[in-house]
């Protein structure tokens, strides 16, 4: 069998019921998906099939057609990142780093398919991206922020949440 | 630019958004084998018997690792603290908790170790299991160690945490009102997202290379040693970068059995703990029972507090000694209180072993003395603001063991949570500061815990 | 049903480092050539931050742009000690470490570029890489230079060590807890104000909104601080009113062993925050920083606990304050109980008390 | 790692059909959002998998007010649909799980799981199934007595007059909703009550329903005819005190949409 992962035809041996999270990782070597539960609650594997995320953990390897396999390596480089990458970097939206990746993806799938910028909806698309770090804030704003792309990125972004007191 | 006090990017943000940051699961070595575990499906029980010959020769197992292969089974952890070491790296005669590892075993894939756990013999005679802390001091409380379920080691041998200062029945003689309350936060998960997770290569020259999400490399590095007994110079841990901690990844747990299969298969070792086993076989948030009853005045002053602590250790001390410790050294909050008597217990029950969490030892004290504090004013009718104003830390107060507060910040951050609330403050109250007491500000009571210095 | 609204507030205290002291940090750092730096800190990042936090005190020690200085904390082959990320103690004990390292560096810098410059290096100083000759700036060399010159004529990479350990305090006296020395690098200061919903048919509480005010000392990375600060608030809703491994504690049934048979916070849960910073600089700390990341999670339950109260009237002090907790504390109220009121006394929770349930020790104020 | 069950890939529902026969030693795959991880770390291990994905599955189709919902339609494709079905699919897992699991996996589900149960079980819909014996058509309720051993092909439901939904529970991701009350009014004027949460299956609130003209009574009936048990989100006891305020609520909504 063969799948298109960020954008290159790779030949594929696992058995067609292989997670393809496992496919990804362990015969591929694309390792940004991580196994975060291996059981579907975390997010942390997410990819993208043909635009729509998926739960690569979930997802029999075999029962993915023809679609087009993107994960965070497939949207942009240190040199060149996308738009909702940047904005993570510019609103310091990662810390440990480990659900980064998924909740990328699920972003730029909610902003792709026209997902409004308000804190609720933003929150209600990624509420089963688990985040045990950031407290999911910066996040939001993050994605909130995401369309506009043009970051400046020597720095991060104000916190409108924040007041310092002298 | 000054870089300090500047909003920089994250020095590995890059890597982070862009899936280049490399985790211990992400590292690829030849030849890897990988890992499972068994473990105990009795929350008590006595060992009668295990064999491991069957799992040996099952295919693509490459190694079994049990207590007899381990050279020092037992390491305290803290040992250098004074905590002696109570838990086997492996069950050896006892399991004393649900998940407690007994076997390990390490093959070409993770199918072939789990058929290598399956093929174990193993038989246990189940025990009674104590799971109520406040039952560890019953007479016919199962024993869980060979010193029954308290622990006996704090200094002087005394199997309890003390803190004594003032004259406590002084204190709840002159007592307006005396009010006792109960206080219970649950354990709860570090829940980080990256599992527990480490990789032993074996290297040409004797030398072990562990790829390890510790949140403390030399520690770990310590802890590996002991067990192995070898010298620090066999190991390199490589880390530093590490998928969230929360204090659950201070413990050690994968890095020495996957370098005693490493050692004994000579073949590069990987053992990540599935999401299941982090729930329910890695170390919590301890469980804790806090009973708190203070002596106050009608104006809303704290005269004395006696508190007793319950911590719930789980089967094994690990950390819990330091943590009892460090809470005793807080039980009074951000609060000057010139009387105390404390008792704080380690006690033991036959669930998973807790360890450190964020806030370690004090993230309890906090929800009982502040929920305490808002009911003192409820029943006081005081303001909730004032009260805390009025007992706040100031400089020259003492802590409850006679440390002078240097730098306290409580009527600061007060104050900021006044102003962001739009509480209206009485002109003293707003007026209040960290400065040393005097006039309304010291009270009677408050006047010999005063330090004369301002401080270290 | 109704939906009723409560407030409550905590504050609290916190120490940095590990208690009782004792626990170094070390870091030594290298000038390459050409003025970059490389730092060696053996301090694990678990997403607090270190990395980035320990590369900023470096970069304005040594006097030179942040770009220039790469951190390493990958190995013990090549790192230094550091007892580890934990009792808030990266950046203001492992933080004073390689803040010592820097001024080594800076100070063997001036030595060098005094020799070059023929200045005495008490006349000179550093600024974005740059050393300059104070009130005579347009006498200065690159550090880039003066750390070429340092290899090329003197015969050495530029190098710094430094350490921190704060002495091991000992119980003195184990009957009274006093201990021979300070045991705490430092104190840390916070409060929180907290708002919830509370829905008294079904007992589910929703924390709508988290005010928070933190003393940090100085911010090193103001978004970092404030990540530390969100991210606490979420976990302490958690520890408030969802989380727990064992959900019949004492009973060690039914626990969750997956997301999604354990409650733990969503990007749903999220409620309104508001971050209050106040920076009151410690005498010890580098740049006046304290450690707030660990105390980040501690205020919340207790605000949230006493909100719940305001708005329902029932304490619930068993955490987390789950639906079911609070529907039995309001039958319990319903069926007329309270606190028991006896002279001075007033007891609550008595049926939670080791007297109650416990046999092998009694605990009692009287009466 | 993992399953080497042979897959079977059936282009149609008759193949499907002939390809499940009598349901031994086989499993069916259709979104794989419990299944694949069962496969993965050997919970699960069948000889034959059968992929529904090609085999026309996937429809929701509309005729003369009769509403079919083929068992491989993703749960995502249900979130217009009117209450209580509609937000019901709406409540469950998280965007990415509603995208990928499907109907049938929903209904089939383990014990506890099983959302859709409560909102189909109070639209009287009726379960299409394939297994031994061939194919059969009966009241949903029957079939979730005896699922094991037959093939969802779909199910179908008259489009009532109202509908209502109660649920316990933060949004979530979880597994299932702690606990949910689904009501429907027919076009007859016959209410029909449901509950999934309060016992191994979805079930019918026989004895509520009978009362649905009295809220508070039906309410109280309601938590009289279910024994909920302890699971890691919610116990018994909560379940039981709560059931007879969803009852309540979805009996006035129901009142109210009149």
């Amino acid at each position: 069998m063969n799948i298109v992962v960020n954008g290159t035809n790779r030949a594929v041996e696992s058995p067609p019921l292989t997670p393809l999270l496992h496919v990804l990782r362990e015969e591929l070597d694309v390792l940004s998906p991580k196994a975060g539960c291996e059981n579907g609650g975390c997010g942390a594997c997410t990819v993208l099939l043909d635009g729509a995320p998926r739960r690569s953990c979930l997802t029999a390897v075999g029962s993915i057609g023809g679609a087009a396999v993107t994960t965070v390596e497939g949207l942009g480089t240190p040199e060149d990142m996308s738009a909702v990458q940047r904005a993570f970097v510019h609103y310091c939206a990662a810390q440990c780093g480990f659900c980064t990746p998924g909740m990328i993806l699920a972003a730029t799938a909610y902003l792709e398919r026209g997902g409004s910028t308000e804190v609720a909806a933003i929150s209600e698309a990624l509420a089963g991206h688990v985040c045990r770090c950031t407290g999911y804030l910066k996040i939001v704003d993050a994605v909130a922020a995401a369309r506009d792309g043009d970051f400046d990125l020597s720095t991060t972004a104000e916190s409108p949440h924040t007041t310092v007191l002298g | 630019m000054k870089a300090v006090g500047a909003r920089l990017p994250r020095y590995d943000g890059v890597g982070h958004a862009t899936g280049r940051t490399v985790y211990v699961d992400d590292v690829r070595v030849n030849g890897m084998l990988h890992t499972k575990a068994l473990r105990s499906p009795h929350h008590h029980a006595g060992i009668k018997h295990l064999d491991t010959s069957r799992a040996e020769r099952m295919p693509g197992v490459a190694a079994v690792v049990t207590h007899e292969d381990v050279p020092l089974l037992t390491y305290g952890h803290l040992s250098a603290l004074g905590i002696p070491a109570d838990e086997p790296l492996l069950g050896a005669e006892d399991v004393r908790y649900k998940g407690q590892p007994i076997a390990v075993v390490a093959a070409e894939d993770a199918d072939a170790a789990q058929a290598g756990v399956e093929a174990v013999d193993v038989e246990f005679e189940e025990r009674p299991a104590l799971f109520d802390m406040r039952k560890s001091f019953d007479a016919d409380a199962p024993r869980i160690h060979h010193w029954g379920a308290v622990y006996p080691h704090f200094e002087g041998e005394m199997n309890v945490r003390q803190i004594r200062k003032g004259d406590i029945e002084r204190a709840f003689e002159q007592a307006y009102k005396i009010i006792s309350g109960v206080y219970r936060p649950a354990a709860i998960e570090q829940m980080p997202l990256e599992t527990q997770v480490g990789l032993s290569v074996p290297e040409p020259d004797g030398r072990f290379t562990i790829y390890s999400c510790t949140q403390a490399l030399y520690f770990s590095m310590g802890v590996v040693a002991a067990h192995l007994q070898l010298p620090l110079n066999k190991f390199k841990f490589v880390g530093g970068t590490v998928g969230g901690g929360f204090g659950g990844k201070v413990d050690t747990a994968t890095e020495t059995l996957c370098t005693l299969l490493a050692q004994k298969s000579g073949r590069p070792v990987k053992w990540r703990w599935t999401r299941e086993e982090e729930f329910l076989c890695s170390s919590t948030r301890a469980p804790w029972h806090m009973e708190i009853i203070d002596a106050v005045s009608a104006d809303g002053w704290i005269l004395g507090r006696k508190m007793l602590t319950l911590h719930d250790a789980g089967a094994y001390a690990r950390f819990s000694p330091y943590g009892v410790t460090k809470h005793s050294f807080h039980h009074t909050g951000a609060y000057t209180i010139p009387n105390l008597h404390f008792d704080g217990y380690v006690c033991f029950t036959n669930r998973v072993p807790t360890s450190a969490m964020r806030g370690y030892g004090v993230t309890s004290v906090s929800f009982a003395v502040e929920t305490h504090m808002s009911r003192i004013a409820e029943e006081l009718g005081v303001d909730p603001l004032e009260l805390r104003l009025k007992n706040a830390n100031r400089i020259g107060d003492t802590s409850p063991n006679g440390i002078t507060y240097t730098d306290p910040s409580t009527v600061d951050v007060l104050h900021a949570i006044a102003g962001a609330t739009d509480a209206d403050l009485p002109a003293p109250y707003r007026d209040a500061s960290r400065d040393r007491r005097a006039g309304e500000w010291l009270p009677e009571h408050l006047v010999s815990q005063l330090s004369d210095s301002e401080g270290h | 049903m109704a939906i009723h609204i409560g407030r409550g507030i905590a504050s609290i205290e916190y120490p940095t480092g590990m208690n009782q002291n004792g626990d170094p940090s070390q870091a030594w750092i290298k000038v390459k050539p050409d003025g970059r730096i490389d730092v060696f800190s053996g301090t694990s990042d678990i997403g607090n931050g270190a990395k980035t936090i320990q590369t900023q005190i470096v970069a304005d020690t040594i006097g030179v742009p942040y770009d220039w200085v790469t951190f390493d904390n990958s190995n013990t082959d090549s790192s230094p000690v550091c007892t580890g990320t934990f009792a808030s103690r990266a950046t203001f004990v492992a933080g004073k470490a390689v803040l010592k390292a820097a001024q080594r560096v800076r100070e063997r810098i001036l030595e060098v570029a005094g020799l070059e410059m023929e200045i005495s290096p008490e006349d000179l100083e550093i600024a974005d890489g740059d050393v300059l000759a104070k009130g005579a700036p347009t006498k200065k060399l690159s550090v880039g230079d003066v750390a070429a010159a340092a290899t090329w004529g003197h015969g050495e990479l530029i190098t710094g060590t430094g350490a921190q350990l704060n002495p091991y305090a000992a119980i003195s006296d184990p009957t009274t807890g006093e201990v021979d020395g300070v045991p705490h690098a430092a104190i840390s200061y916070a409060a929180c104000a907290a708002e919830v919903e509370v829905n008294d048919e079904t007992g589910e509480v929703r924390v709508t909104k988290l005010t928070q005010a933190y003393d940090v000392g100085k911010a090193i990375n103001p978004a970092l601080v404030e990540g530390q600060i969100e991210g606490g608030a979420i976990m302490g809703l958690g520890l408030g009113v969802l989380e727990d491994s064992y959900p019949y504690y004492p009973s060690a049934e039914h626990r969750g062993d997956d997301f999604g048979s354990y409650y733990n916070p969503s990007s749903a849960d999220l409620p309104e925050l508001h971050n209050i910073i106040i920076e009151n600089p410690s005498a010890d700390g580098p740049y006046g920083a304290k450690g707030i990341g660990e105390m980040s999670n501690n205020a919340q339950p207790a605000a949230i606990a006493t909100a719940v109260h305001d708005a329902v009237g029932v304490w619930v002090t068993e955490l987390p304050i789950t639906p079911e907790r609070v529907l039995r504390a309001l039958d319990a109220r319903a069926a007329g109980s309270g606190p028991r009121r006896e002279g001075k006394h007033v007891i609550f929770d008595e049926e939670l008390s080791i007297n109650a349930v416990g046999s092998g020790k009694t605990w009692t104020a009287g009466p | 790692m993992g399953s080497t069950a042979e897959v079977i890939q059936p282009g149609s529902p008759s193949e499907a059909a002939s390809a499940f026969g009598d349901g031994a030693a086989v499993a069916v795959l259709a979104g794989g959002t419990l299944l694949v991880p069962d496969l993965h770390f050997g919970r699960a291990r069948p000889e034959r998998v059968i992929m529904l994905g090609d085999a026309g599955l996937n429809y929701v189709s509309r005729n003369n007010g009769t509403v079919s919902i083929g068992a491989a339609t993703p749960i995502a494709a249900l979130v217009g649909e009117a209450t209580p079905l509609g937000p019901c699919a709406a409540s469950i897992g998280d965007n990415e799980i509603r995208a990928q699991a499907t109907v049938g996996g929903n209904l089939c589900a383990p014990a506890g799981f099983g959302d859709l149960q409560g909102p189909l079980l109070a639209l009287g819909a009726t379960a299409r199934s394939a297994g031994a014996g061939g194919e059969r058509s009966e009241p949903l309720e029957d079939f979730l007595a005896g699922r094991a051993g037959r093939l969802l092909l779909d199910v179908s439901y008259a489009e009532p007059a109202a509908g209502a939904l109660a649920g316990l529970g933060r949004p979530h991701a979880h597994h299932y909703t702690v606990m949910a009350v689904s009501g429907a009014r027919s076009r007859s004027g016959a209410v029909r009550l449901a509950v999934v949460g309060a016992g191994a299956v979805g079930s019918r609130l026989r004895a509520a329903e009978a009362l649905a003209g009295d809220p508070d009574a039906a309410g109280v009936a309601a938590a009289g005819e279910v024994a909920p048990s302890d699971d890691p989100l919610a116990s018994g006891w909560y379940r039981a005190r709560t059931l007879p305020a969803l009852v309540r609520q979805v009996l006035s909504d129901l009142e109210a949409s009149a």
